[in-house]
């Protein structure tokens, strides 16, 4: 994500960028089962394997807006069927209160979106990643957060 | 920006060697050379002087210079891995460039001990200055001009021990006495055991015409200081090198001073005299 | 509140006679008008440097943590001191709060509650004489007269510069004490509750970036919010940590927007809303609307005040299976 | 010496054409009270308050700034550019900061190309006080309310009309550039700029400050800081809002290799100010904190530089978040030689 900003805005030939931070127990391989079973879905995304989503840190979205995400997807299981019982239902919170905030200082609500998607859905993850995919697009490039680090004096 | 006339940039040098000093491998040894022949000249340096060792996008590390100036074109810097920069510094292989900022603080104060006998105590990683030090005294042309010359050093473990062909060297020399000594020996140790204060008093060496120079962990300093003073060493003859943490490492950040006293600009070098006169906190 | 004041400084007069605290955290005037200031008291004739009136909005829960760690040198056995404190509402929520975080003892504590009509915003009541310094100040029944640095001389009613958290504030006495001095019956209405949320809410989203910008390019990174607030006793704060280093340490926008994002998100079902942060910014940056956002969500999506009780689940430690979802995205 | 009158209806016109071709930083309102800010509009300018809310060394010495950026392992080799700059309404308190700032930063003749580059490219046009602000003391800190110290001109506002006394060849400069807004100043005004100074020094309540410098190391271990680091937050404001605390960090912000070198504001009364690598730290409490940022200022700056390093703005007292009053403690230092 170094690139400078006159490369990330160039109109036309501009693509989303999404960090997307997925639950190593299902939606991790659900992305996976979506690649094996050649089910297209966009190369816009770089995944970052989680063991659970209850282990992301809500500043862990904050800092890839920080850095330069456009957007960023965080999927994890359904809720019941955690491999550690609840680590989905008490992340639940976190991201709903997570959500709200990023919206209402400013952030434009379609950067930050949270899915649940198990190992099987291989489909429902590429459908959620191309609907996130799409809705990024359509805000445009990220701007309001992003740390740039050309000279300043 | 200059490196010449800004004291903030670091001089471009080239990591020539890299040697693995313990078995922990968490020190490790940096051969410098300069890049611009200017730039070697501009750093022009005293054993007992530090430079900051600067990693752009990971920041700088103050760290004493091992290298004597009597050995020509290079530095040497005993790094241990602790941080983010220093991290950072033993990912680094042989060939890639990294930036030093220098040199720094006041050196030992080596006219003071020209025509005196000189006894070095070290202990662990802060040996690295003392090292300059002895290779200073030790060069051809330099050795005339001291006295005795007595080393003594320990580590925890023999694998703990710096520069160990060196040392190997500078037992076998007649004009220079070597005492090494570990905490605890493993079963191929066949030199001497226990803690440096306690070698050091053994050892007794003479105050009569003599500076003392300390270099270790608070915790040998501690124990070492009591046995200086039993051997006669007077406060203004004894000589001590701190650490403190240090960002500009010119006295401007304001980081390092103990009392009025900057480490990074009045130090690193004291004598105990000074450090007697300062309010305990380092 | 001057009878409060003599029932408080006779209270702590009689725990220190009793023996039954060693050391008393209260507040006593500090060098500039409508200001006072933590003070430490260990004996009983120290009671008489206490005051309680409408310029003592410290929230003393602060100070807590530190009086219950063993002090660096101390070896062998060292047992806690007996700690007195003086809680108005927000206070004793911090206390709770604090207690239940494990970072103070409940039984090493002795809580002396007061009902609060709300505490003065030094700032407001300076603003009253526009750039002027303030000289000087008497508060007089229900209104205040500020006196400036040039002479000039302004009356203005204390409603109008209470501060903001006290003009929405649902718990004026304290929630948890050992004896009670006091206790208010004024009370914000119901309704008023997050009204300033709500305003802001109502604003477009770039109106809100926008107004935040302005805010926080005020922000001079003195972290004067995050040591004034109860909840930051991280003994490394994240905005510290280099490994991984989440922010820099310039005054750089982004750097400025993650530094009070995760103060925020951290102050999750904490925040008792008590306004210590809005007091100590030394540039008035309006950061309870920050916190009092999460506040609401909070109580909206989970039913929770932070610090109410000690036995309550803090919202972010419990869940519940049928909990909203609604903002997650669908195929 | 060269001084001239303004009439205070021009003092737009001047602000305008101070500002042509530099940049004019100057106070103007802000959420509390007023800040220094570069001025577009002349309009806005505010020169009502005694102090601003935070000190102009942001100007010489700013929040941050890179020192250098670099790509992989090479430095920018462009020299620093800085605009010239007229400070204006500067109090004569902070313009004697710029005066003690200017010691640190040229120490033992290693000199700050940062600092210094932007004091040279920096013309301060002082303002006398006619009256004190909430915590002022600089009589008692060597100070005066027309102090000239660090500045190039000094004004003095006498109602209807400015006074304006060049103290620089360059402030000389900058006052004939402006000559055709001025007249020369008639001995009448002159007397009233000097009777409206000291008039403003009767006002000043004076604060002891501890001179002997021998008691102020014996009150290395005094009691009394103990209490004072129970009660101090911790926090920055002191020394962010303080003309003369002049502590920085130095940080490194890249990304895959590119990025810059940044110096930052920091202070002693952060804990992890000095943590070492190793875990050590030798100013572990928040007393110890304190005093450090006490004795730095009263007791280690004098014997470096022969002056205490506080100009007596006030600015800390009226601003610390805990209510500590530095005026308190100096009274308490000073009080007795042996503090306990």
């Amino acid at each position: 994500m170094t690139e400078k900003k006159g490369e990330k805005t160039s109109g036309n030939g501009w693509e989303p960028r999404i960090v997307a931070f997925l639950c190593n127990w299902c939606s991790y391989a659900g992305a996976d089962l979506a690649g094996v079973s050649r089910i297209q879905y966009p190369p816009n995304v770089r995944v970052i394997r989680v063991p659970c989503s209850g282990r992301i840190n809500p500043l862990f979205v904050v800092k890839a807006l920080q850095t330069g995400a456009d957007g960023v997807l965080v999927s994890g299981c359904h809720p019941g069927d955690c491999h550690y019982i609840s680590g989905n239902l008490y992340a639940r919170r976190k991201f709903a209160l997570l959500k709200s905030l990023l919206e209402y200082v400013g952030i434009e609500p379609e950067r930050v979106q949270f899915s649940w998607v198990s190992a099987a859905e291989g489909v429902r993850f590429a459908e959620i990643l191309g609907k996130v995919i799409e809705a990024v697009r359509a805000v445009g490039p990220a701007s309001k957060m992003v740390k740039e680090l050309e000279e300043v004096t | 920006m200059d490196p010449i006339t800004n004291p903030y940039v670091p001089y471009p040098v080239r990591i020539d060697e890299v040697t693995i000093e313990n078995d922990e491998r968490d020190l490790k040894t940096f051969k410098l050379v300069f890049l611009d022949p200017e730039h070697e000249k501009a750093f022009a340096y005293t054993p007992g002087q530090f430079a900051e060792l600067s990693v752009l996008g990971k920041g700088e590390s103050p760290i004493g210079i091992a290298s004597s100036p009597t050995e020509e074109g290079y530095l040497l810097f005993t790094v241990k891995k602790t941080g983010v920069v220093t991290g950072e510094l033993h990912s680094l292989a042989e060939g890639e460039v990294i930036g030093v900022r220098g040199p720094l603080g006041k050196p030992y104060p080596i006219d003071r001990m020209k025509g005196k006998n000189v006894v070095l105590v070290g202990g662990g990683f802060a040996f690295t200055t003392l090292r300059a030090l002895t290779q200073y005294m030790i060069a051809d042309g330099n050795r005339s001009e001291f006295g005795e010359i007595t080393v003594i050093y320990g580590a925890r473990s023999p694998g703990e021990l710096l520069y160990k062909e060196e040392l190997k060297a500078w037992e076998a020399r007649d004009d220079l006495k070597t005492i090494i000594t570990v905490d605890k020996g493993d079963g191929a140790w066949k030199g001497r055991e226990g803690f440096v204060p306690t070698v050091l008093e053994e050892v007794a060496p003479s105050s009569k015409d003599a500076l003392m120079a300390v270099c270790g962990p608070p915790i040998m300093i501690k124990f070492t200081l009591p046995v200086v003073e039993k051997l006669g060493f007077a406060p203004s003859d004894t000589i001590l090198s701190l650490e403190m943490r240090m960002k500009c490492g010119i006295g401007k950040c304001g980081r390092c001073n103990i009392g009025s006293k900057y480490v990074c600009k009045d130090g690193p070098v004291f004598t105990l005299e000074e450090l007697n006169a300062l309010p305990a906190e380092f | 509140m001057s009878q409060v004041e003599e029932a408080l400084k006779k209270e702590v007069a009689k725990l220190f006679e009793e023996e039954t605290i060693d050391l008393f955290v209260g507040h006593e005037p500090a060098g500039v008008p409508l200001k006072t200031s933590a003070c430490f008291l260990s004996s009983a004739d120290e009671a008489k440097r206490l005051v309680w009136n409408a310029s003592c909005a410290t929230n003393l829960a602060a100070y807590l943590p530190q009086l219950f760690k063993r002090p660096g040198g101390v070896k062998g056995e060292w047992i806690a001191p007996r700690v007195g404190v003086v809680a108005k509402g927000c206070d004793s929520r911090s206390i709770v709060g604090l207690i239940k975080e494990k970072q103070i003892p409940r039984d090493r504590l002795f809580v002396i509650g007061v009902g609060c009509e709300g505490m003065i915003d030094r700032h407001k009541a300076a603003g009253a004489l526009g750039t002027m310094g303030l000289a000087e100040a008497k508060i007089d029944g229900s209104s205040l007269q500020v006196i400036g640095t040039d002479g000039t001389q302004k009356r203005v009613e204390l409603a109008e510069v209470l501060a903001d958290s006290c003009r929405e504030c649902q718990h004026r006495s304290a929630v948890l004490f050992d004896v009670a001095l006091s206790e208010t019956s004024v009370q914000a209405p119901e309704t008023s509750r997050y009204a300033d949320v709500a305003e802001f809410e109502s604003k477009s989203l770039d109106e809100r970036w926008e107004f935040l910008v302005s805010e926080f390019s005020r922000c001079i990174r003195c972290y004067a919010c995050r040591e004034a607030c109860p909840n930051c006793y991280c003994q490394e704060c994240f905005a510290d940590e280099t490994a991984p280093k989440w922010l820099g340490v310039t005054t750089d926008l982004p750097d400025v927007f993650v530094f009070h994002l995760g103060r925020a998100l951290h102050q999750a079902g904490r925040c008792v809303d008590c306004g210590a942060c809005v007091a100590a910014c030394p540039q008035g940056i309006d950061l309870r609307l920050l916190n009092q956002k999460i506040n609401k969500d909070v109580e909206e999506l989970f039913g929770v005040q932070s610090s109410l009780s000690l036995e309550e689940a803090e919202a972010l430690l419990s869940f519940r299976m049928e909990d909203d979802q609604s903002f997650m995205t669908e195929p | 010496m060269l001084e001239v009158t303004l009439d205070k209806s021009k003092l737009q016109e001047l602000l305008k054409l101070l500002g042509t071709d530099r940049r004019l930083v100057a106070p103007v309102v802000d959420k509390l009270g007023t800040v220094f800010s570069e001025i577009t509009d002349p309009s806005l300018v505010c020169l009502e308050a005694v102090n601003t809310n935070l000190s102009p060394k942001e100007t010489v010495f700013p929040q941050w700034e890179t020192l250098y950026t670099f790509e992989g392992n090479q430095i920018d080799k462009a020299e620093l550019q800085i605009e010239e700059t007229v400070l204006f309404g500067v109090r004569p308190c902070d313009a004697r900061a710029f005066e003690l700032l200017d010691r640190v930063f040229t120490w033992d003749g290693v000199n700050d190309p940062y600092y210094l580059k932007r004091r040279e490219k920096t013309l301060v046009v002082a303002l006398a006080c006619n009256a004190p602000g909430e915590a002022c003391f600089c009589t008692s800190v060597g100070g005066s309310p027309a102090s000239e110290s660090g500045a190039d001109v000094l004004g003095f506002d006498l109602g209807d009309c400015l006074l304006l006394r060049a103290l620089t060849d360059r402030g000389k400069t900058l006052l004939n550039s402006v000559s055709s807004l001025t007249t020369a100043a008639t001995e009448e005004e002159k007397k009233a700029a000097q009777n409206a100074a000291s008039e403003a020094e009767k006002l000043l309540k004076p604060v002891a400050v501890p001179e002997d410098l021998a008691a102020l190391k014996e009150s290395f271990d005094a009691e009394m800081w103990k209490e004072l680091g129970l009660k101090c937050l911790g926090c920055g404001v002191c020394a962010y809002a303080c003309p003369t605390c002049h502590c920085f960090d130095i940080t490194d912000e890249a990304r895959k290799g590119a990025g810059r070198r940044v110096r930052s504001w920091d202070t002693c009364a952060f804990s992890l100010f000095t943590l070492h690598g190793s875990g050590h730290n030798p100013r572990t409490t928040q007393d110890e904190r304190y005093r450090q940022r006490v004795l730095h200022k009263f007791l280690y700056c004098r014997e470096n530089f022969g002056e205490a390093f506080c100009v007596g703005c006030g600015r800390c007292v009226a601003s610390c978040p805990a209510g500590l009053d530095l005026r308190a403690v100096l009274e308490r230092l000073a009080s007795t030689a042996k503090v306990t």
